[in-house]
């Protein structure tokens, strides 16, 4: 059964079903962007057509963001090599340090264990969109790390600081432990937690201000 | 008059970039047309390759090339190669394939068959001394360059010995003795021996080391991973044997290291061959499971200590045996570790061995405080110990034994240019409130006992700079050319800050040059060992003074009048013939040529640095200058760390409640981020006595603690919630700046004062093995030991 | 169909690691078919009528033993344990699940006692030879009167028939092959005996030994379940209750046996008593001739 | 083959937003169908390569499956709520804790915003050899390798062990157990409902499953009836870092008590066996007590009665019978 055969016959098998149609890519064309992947065909012996279509518009930083993606890609290499926003960072790909922290719907998920598919519709915010996109002022939780001086390598910084922004949204006056709790998700091997955490506070603080 | 810019707290310049995303680390990097390479790992812990079969994985679409071990440079004896067929752990990486994607790479490595012969293996290094036990090499288990390969085993007395619990007599590859141990224990009131074993564990720099290589023509770009910039790129160059002036290193940012990425890394040489075989940009993505293999670990100890102590607490003599389990290519921690013993204790008598042992792990590197910090965490509990049974108080015991300015120390009795060990003690006494802690000791909450420790833990510290090199330009601006590296220490800003101070900069009007070799770095130290601080501000300092005598020169030339009688601040200098700005002195420098902006170079700068200052020549006002201000002594720091914990005896749970870590070194230049590397360094140090570990499983030599959850370094809820810091703040003599680096002591005093503080906590039983996980400590607890004593490798 | 299974074992290298289970399917197809085909075949064939006994040797009790109680004994424990090997190695397979690894290996145990205590039985006390006669020309005899109803009936049996025999000897076979490889497979799991050590062997030594093992029960599955079949049917149940009996009456005897080679005496079921060997042992040198 | 980890393998992905629709899709594809929920467990798996499903159901659009509802007598929680959710819905945290306390113990704030109840209780042990794809018993090979002799099997089970000696990773499931929750399980053949404790299954019954459910089979609710409603509870989870870890052993137990004397009590403990262990005896033995020191102690003892630990797990008996100790003391 050659491809464009396959995927009209899944079309059909599913069409009574509640799926959010589009096309489905039945070519072995790589997004233009796809660093990382590429068609099917490639894929060895599982050359499957994808029940879900591939190029869909995620909502990245308030923009909407036209993008190839396959069935089995994660939030965070769509975002790292698709759309260019590198400061999530992958420091394990596992769930296991929260580097890749990002915010959905304003909430903090590991955005490498996750796949796209999964946010279409939803707002994804990452570190490149704490910023003010206009005027380029940074956010409170960036504005309270730059008073204090936070992070050493700061490869952990992108994550710590999308939890912080979902923690002052969600506990505006935390005391140092609830901080802590609220942080305990994000890893730093700099094990600069004392300074991170004094970030935060400073952060709750700032957003109390406002 | 100009800001004071050494003691205060400044952001790092490029704290911007770091938190809005614009960092670029390695990976982040993009070249057009850039390929995937994928790594083929070894599944088995020592084997030879037989056969390769990649035809299947070349046919498939998309594969770009294949890189074999044949093709990269490789060396005799027990030396690391970037790719090999035979493997010496399993994750060693035999070869690499390119494809347009990486999935496709990943599909490919999947499709080559590969026929590996099985070969003997040791994972405990004291199997490979037993009698008739397996080695890490087919052709033995000692190296050295003349001899070549020899068999190690010790005797079956020794392991007579050893099973029954003793220590044994083994001669060693590393023996030496200060006084006369055997009759110093024979006049000691108490003596004790014990079999400690310090565990494995991997660094896990939050950043693994990927990497990303293109060419342009003969010249190599390569986006690294790495602690050190210019050293960086001539160890790359000397690994291809090439022009180093024709690499273009970027290392931008480095998202930590921690003693494994200190000069680069091993696996940066495969995309920068590929890359040139294959003539495309090859990324070399790092996962966090290659990370576990192909980045490195602290080696572990297997140790027999004898202590012997006098009626009045102090030490008078060590007998310390050290088998280090050191990977396939070695590691040098056993040897710091023996002098960081005589050091600490001061003991006058001490007869040292040690044994380096390949194993077939993953290769081993220094990891913060290599050697010192196992040895202090692994002897203070015994010190501590010493002190309870002779009825001296733990404080004494660490106060008495520390040493005092006039220490000589190892075997070859190095001195210190400046030791305030006592010092931090005492701030630390008052900052913890020992006293009143002192009697929370032992005291039970329901199942909780509560315990206190101390650690007090010295490393080195600095080293000598090369060069300083700097460029005011016509702008008024003090560039700061940086080679050494930015990992996340600060370094790269703060230790210019003494030469700015220097030139009565304000800060605004610094900036600093970093990230790429093509904008010109002078020879610098590598980043690591916590040389930078001393090493670089005074290289910093000698380039600052050259520009100063410089710029009065041109103003002196210019304005007319005696050099000496010009003052610079704020970017101006003044003098009897008026006043004149920077920016215009660099144009007067510009003007002048010679020395002055760089046309004619110091004779004693490093070879390495003068193609650098060529291509800066006339670009401006140039510092430059070698690091001459010399001095005598090793330049040591210390952190006294004070731990209260609190143990809960029905479960082994171990709570850090406080931690006060006061440090000596040197002038303090930043103070937020000193206090961030005492934090920090002591917090791995507990994450190193509380958690981490490397399993294996001993039947197929196969880690397993290969995942940050099985590895488990310590996260927020592990760490004390209440810390303090502190500083001696006493100045270096020796040095122009008087600082000292911070990096790699507070390791050692972290993991010391846990250690300390659980047998505290324990009524003075010491467990004498890390990690200290509620498993061990509940066995124990229980009378129930579940480890053998010596096991390495296990949790 | 898949013949083994095999994987990647902990270094990546492709070992056995056991038959496929779908041999143990085909087994049970292959088991069902031939017994449903037997059935058949067996209604449809024609037996030619034997010639009566001719010459009936004087002193043949009215019950003649078979099978010592010993014998017997033997053979029921070994069936249950045979039985429950089966159950507890394929059942499982086949989806219903339970805690099956103690059982089998105890089964197993009890199957090795029972085999132990035959061979030696059978060496001391039984007429080892009569079982291990070659038997070519009765063998050959036998099966062209299976193939055609027409070719004349094989020459009587002494006390044990060619087809009797020639099972003896797969299942000793197929048996022992279980067995060995059972007892070293034993080495892998903990038992009150020792503490398992599952690297005793190779990767690939083990998945050698799990294919013969498995290779073996599948077989037993044939030869089990046609043994049982025989022994339900309605022409040989005389057979299957002079194993619960011990003795068989003297017609069936003389219509099975020849007195020759299977020589019975008087007094017979008396020795049974004393291990049955006086018949038994006064046969065998005529079985051995008989050769 | 050569070992490639952290590159997902491709597969079909459906996201269906009805559960009929779900169950269709795991009908037609059966042993090759995945569901998932949260997808925490499930990444893993795929990252390792070690399970290669070809069809991928994703739960999350199925709005049905979310949310926290009053029912006739207790509560209904749909199997793909947020951890998170249920950490912070107010209905839990006031009559049903222990079940808020026990998603709060779960890994890190991210993975229970992300992690769902349903993912949670059903994810597959985490024994690292059979993790790593090694072939061993539960993957379909002829061999355990965690309980070799020299095996490191410092976080495997004490008992309950049948050929396999993995344990159960959850963290919700004893205290489901605790306040005797059912678990709806349905398929196209319509639902089926398992008391909590039944719902997990130990090796003895399949050696390759974690729970009752097949590949057909979809977990949708989690009932929690009113009977446990306010009851005594204590819930402890043991791990090495206060972050991420799994339980070395956790205790979760209910009581109902009338004046000082326990009338009923429910005591779950997991870690300790491929599925938590509802502790029956223990419960009896309590009964009728007031959670003195006496008989906290008993329990303890009574609970550890069989255990037989592996060479580095032995820790877990006294730590088995400290928590139950613990749990029966926080009565008293």
């Amino acid at each position: 059964m050659d491809q464009a055969e396959s995927s009209t016959v899944l079309e059909q098998k599913y069409s009574r079903r509640t799926f959010i149609k589009g096309v489905i890519a039945t070519g072995a064309t790589a997004s233009s962007a796809g660093y990382l992947f590429r068609g099917s065909p490639l894929l060895g012996a599982a050359t499957y057509q994808t029940a879900t279509e591939r190029l869909i518009t995620l909502n990245v930083n308030g923009q909407e963001r036209r993008v190839d993606v396959l069935p089995h890609e994660t939030l965070a290499m769509t975002l790292r090599y698709k759309l260019g926003l590198t400061g999530t960072k992958l420091g394990c790909d596992r769930a296991e340090c929260g580097a890749c922290t990002v915010l959905i719907d304003g909430v903090s998920q590991y955005g490498c264990s996750m796949l796209t598919h999964q946010v279409r519709g939803r707002a994804v915010t990452t570190i490149e969109g704490l910023e003010d996109a206009d005027t380029g002022e940074l956010s409170i939780v960036q504005q309270a790390v730059m008073e204090e001086g936070g992070f050493q390598c700061a490869f952990c910084a992108p994550g710590f600081i999308m939890a912080m922004t979902e923690m002052i949204e969600v506990n505006p006056n935390p005391t140092r432990e609830e901080a802590r709790i609220a942080l305990s998700g994000n890893l730093c091997r700099c094990a600069d937690y004392d300074k991170i955490l004094t970030c935060a506070m400073r952060a709750a603080e700032l957003a109390r201000s406002v | 008059m100009a800001e004071r810019l050494v003691g205060i707290d400044i952001a790092p310049p490029d704290l911007h970039a770091k938190i809005t995303g614009r960092a670029k680390y390695a990976e982040d990097f993009r070249a057009p047309g850039m390929v995937f390479a994928k790594l083929l790992l070894s599944p088995m812990p020592h084997a030879r390759v037989r056969n390769v079969d990649a035809r299947r994985a070349l046919a498939m679409e998309g594969v770009i090339g294949i890189l074999r071990a044949d093709e990269v440079p490789s060396r005799e004896g027990p030396r690391e190669a970037c790719l090999t067929d035979t493997p010496r752990y399993e994750g060693e990486p035999i070869l690499a394939v390119a494809a347009v994607d990486e999935e496709t790479a990943a599909a490919a490595i999947e499709a080559i068959e590969i026929d590996f012969e099985p070969l003997p293996f040791v994972i405990d290094p004291l199997e490979s001394l037993r009698p008739g036990g397996p080695n890490a090499y087919v052709d033995g288990n000692q190296f050295s360059g003349q001899d070549g390969w020899s068999d190690l085993k010790w005797t079956d007395a020794d392991f007579a010995t050893i099973d029954d619990g003793g220590m044994p007599d083994p001669s060693c590859p590393v023996e030496w003795t200060k006084g006369d141990p055997d009759s110093a224990f024979a006049e000691s009131a108490l003596v004790l021996t014990e079999t400690i074993v310090h565990q494995s564990l991997t660094h896990h720099p939050m950043e693994p080391r990927s990497n990303m290589c293109f060419w342009e023509g003969d010249t190599l770009h390569a986006f690294v991973s790495t602690q050190s910039s210019q050293q960086t790129k001539f160890a790359l160059a000397g690994a291809l044997d090439m022009d180093p002036e024709n690499i273009n290193l970027v290392s931008e940012y480095c998202g930590g290291g921690f003693g494994s990425k200190i000069a680069g890394t091993t696996v940066m040489q495969i995309p920068a061959l590929f890359s040139r075989k294959i003539n495309r940009p090859v990324m070399l993505r790092i996962t966090r499971y290659e990370e576990n293999y192909v980045g490195r670990a602290r080696p572990g100890f297997q140790t027999w200590l004898k202590m012997g102590f006098l009626e009045s607490g102090k030490c008078n003599a060590i007998d310390l045996i050290v088998v280090q389990e050191s990977g396939p290519y070695g590691a040098g921690d056993f040897n710091t570790a023996g002098m960081i013993a005589d050091l600490t204790y001061t003991p006058q008598n001490m007869r040292f061995r040690a044994v380096s042992m390949y194993t077939n792990t993953p290769p081993k590197a220094a990891q913060r405080g290599p050697g010192g910090a196992q040895i202090i965490s692994m002897m203070e509990p015994i010190l501590e110990k010493a002190g309870r049974e002779l009825g001296v108080d733990r404080f004494e015991m660490h106060r008495m034994n520390a040493p005092g300015p006039d220490v000589e120390f190892g075997p070859r009795n190095a001195t210190l240019t400046s030791v305030h060990a006592v010092e931090a003690l005492d701030q630390g006494r008052e900052l913890f409130d020992w006293d009143a802690k002192l009697a929370m000791s032992g005291q039970r909450n329901g199942s909780k006992v509560t315990g206190i420790g101390i650690g007090l833990s010295p490393y080195t510290a600095g080293s000598r700079g090369r060069d300083g090199m700097m460029v005011i330009r016509p702008d008024g601006k003090l560039y700061v050319h940086q080679g050494i590296g930015n990992l996340g220490t600060h370094s790269i800003a703060d230790t210019a800050r003494p030469a700015a101070e220097l030139l009565g900069y304000n800060w605004e009007d610094v900036e600093i040059v970093w990230g790429t070799s093509s904008r010109g770095y002078p020879r610098s130290t590598v980043q690591a060992g916590s040389q930078t601080t001393t090493a670089h501000t005074r290289a910093n300092h000698a380039a600052a003074s050259d520009a100063l005598r410089k710029i009065r020169a041109v103003a002196a030339a210019t304005m007319g009048g005696s050099p000496s009688a010009y003052r610079v601040d704020s970017g101006r200098v003044s003098g009897p013939g008026g006043t004149m700005t920077l920016g215009r002195i660099a144009e007067r420098a510009i003007a002048m040529g010679g020395e002055y902006s760089g046309e004619v170079l110091p004779e004693d700068i490093h070879a390495q640095t003068v193609p650098a200052a060529q291509m800066l020549a006339g670009e401006g006002l140039m510092g430059i200058a070698r690091d001459n201000y010399g001095g005598d002594g090793n330049i040591y720091s210390w952190v006294a760390g004070f731990a209260m914990v609190e143990l809960d005896t029905e479960t082994g749970v171990v709570e850090l409640k406080e931690y006060v870590g006061v440090t000596d070194c040197g002038t303090v230049i930043h103070p937020r981020s000193l206090g961030a590397q005492v934090f920090g360094g002591s917090i791995q140090g507990m994450g190193m006595a509380m958690t981490q570990r490397w399993v294996f499983d001993p039947q197929y030599g196969v880690p397993f603690a290969n995942r940050l959850y099985t590895a488990r370094p310590p996260g927020f809820l592990d760490i004390p919630s209440d810390l303090k810091w502190g500083a001696v703040d006493i100045a270096d003599p020796q040095d122009p700046v008087g600082a000292k680096g911070i990096g790699e002591p507070p390791v050692g005093a972290g993991a010391a004062a846990l250690t300390c503080a659980v047998a505290d906590a324990m009524g003075g039983q010491c467990v004498c093995r890390t990690p200290l996980t509620p498993d061990i400590l509940l066995a124990e607890i229980e009378g129930r030991p579940i480890h053998g004593r010596l096991d390495q490798h296990v949790g | 169909m898949e013949l083994w299974r095999r994987a990647a074992n902990p270094w990546g290298q492709d070992v056995l690691i056991g038959v496929s289970w779908d041999l143990m399917w085909a087994a049970v197809v292959a088991a069902g078919l031939f017994l449903a085909g037997h059935a058949v075949w067996i209604r449809t064939r024609k037996e030619e009528a034997h010639d009566g006994p001719t010459d009936v040797p004087a002193g043949i009790p009215e019950k003649i033993e078979r099978h010592s109680f010993a014998a017997r004994a033997f053979h029921w424990v070994m069936s249950i344990a045979m039985l429950l090997l089966l159950i507890t190695a394929f059942v499982p397979v086949m989806g219903w699940q339970f805690n099956w690894v103690e059982l089998h290996w105890q089964a197993g145990v009890l199957l090795i006692a029972t085999v132990v205590y035959h061979v030696i039985h059978s060496i001391g006390w039984m007429d080892f030879w009569s079982m291990f006669q070659l038997g070519v020309s009765e063998g050959i005899a036998t099966m062209k009167h299976i193939l055609s109803p027409k070719a004349p009936a094989p020459p009587k049996a002494g006390k044990y028939p060619f087809d009797h025999r020639m099972y003896h000897h797969v299942i000793v076979v197929v048996s022992l092959s279980a067995i060995i490889t059972g007892v070293l497979m034993m080495v892998r799991i903990d038992t009150p005996f020792w503490t398992r050590n599952p690297y005793l062997f190779s990767d690939s030594t083990w998945g050698v030994m799990y294919v013969v093992h498995g290779l073996s029960g599948v077989s037993l599955i044939l030869l089990v379940a046609s043994h049982i079949y025989f022994a339900l049917r309605p022409e040989k149940r005389w057979i299957t209750w002079s194993m619960v009996r011990g003795w068989i009456d003297r017609e069936h005897y003389l219509e099975h046996f020849d007195p020759a080679k299977w020589v019975v005496t008087d007094g017979a079921m008396k020795s049974a008593d004393g291990g049955g060997s006086g018949a038994i042992a006064e046969a065998a040198p005529s079985a051995r001739r008989e050769d | 083959m050569a070992k490639i980890r952290d590159m997902i393998p491709a597969f079909e992905l459906f996201q269906p937003t009805t559960v009929a629709d779900a169950l269709e899709m795991l009908d037609e594809h059966r042993e090759q169908a995945w569901v998932l929920a949260g997808g925490l467990d499930s990444f893993d798996w795929f990252k390792d390569r070690v399970k290669r499903p070809s069809a991928v159901v994703d739960l999350g659009g199925i709005e049905e499956l979310t949310g926290i509802r009053d029912v006739e007598n207790g509560l209904e929680i749909g199997s793909m709520t947020s951890l998170t959710a249920i950490e912070r819905d107010e209905r839990i945290r006031s009559a049903y804790s222990i079940v808020a306390d026990a998603a709060q113990h779960v890994a890190t704030p991210q993975i229970r915003n992300q992690g769902t109840l349903g993912g949670n209780v059903s994810q597959d042990t985490r024994c690292w050899y059979y993790r790593s794809g090694w072939p061993c018993y539960r993957a379909g090979g002829n061999t355990c390798y965690a309980a070799a002799p020299q095996a490191m099997n410092r976080e495997h089970c004490i008992m309950g062990r049948s050929r396999c000696v993995a344990v159960n990773p959850s963290d919700t499931a004893p205290a489901l157990i605790a306040v005797d929750a059912k678990m709806i399980v349905e398929n196209n053949g319509g639902p089926s409902v398992y008391d909590a404790e039944d719902f997990f299954i130990g090796p003895a019954i399949d050696i390759t499953r974690m729970t009752v459910m097949e590949p057909r089979d979809l977990l949708t609710r989690i009932y929690i009836p009113a009977t446990w409603a306010n009851a005594d509870f204590y819930y402890e989870k043991i791990r090495d870092r206060g972050s991420w870890d799994f339980q070395l052993v956790s205790v979760a137990a209910a009581f109902r008590r009338s004046g000082d004397t326990i009338e009923e009590a429910r005591i779950a403990v997991n870690g300790v066996a491929p599925f938590p262990v509802r502790l029956d005896a223990v419960e009896r033995l309590v009964q009728g007590t007031t959670g003195d020191e006496a008989t906290a102690n008993a329990a303890g003892e009574l609970a550890i009665q069989g255990a037989r630990p592996l060479r580095h797990n032995e820790y877990k008996v006294p730590l088995m019978r400290n928590l139950v100790r613990r749990a029966v003391r926080s009565v008293a």
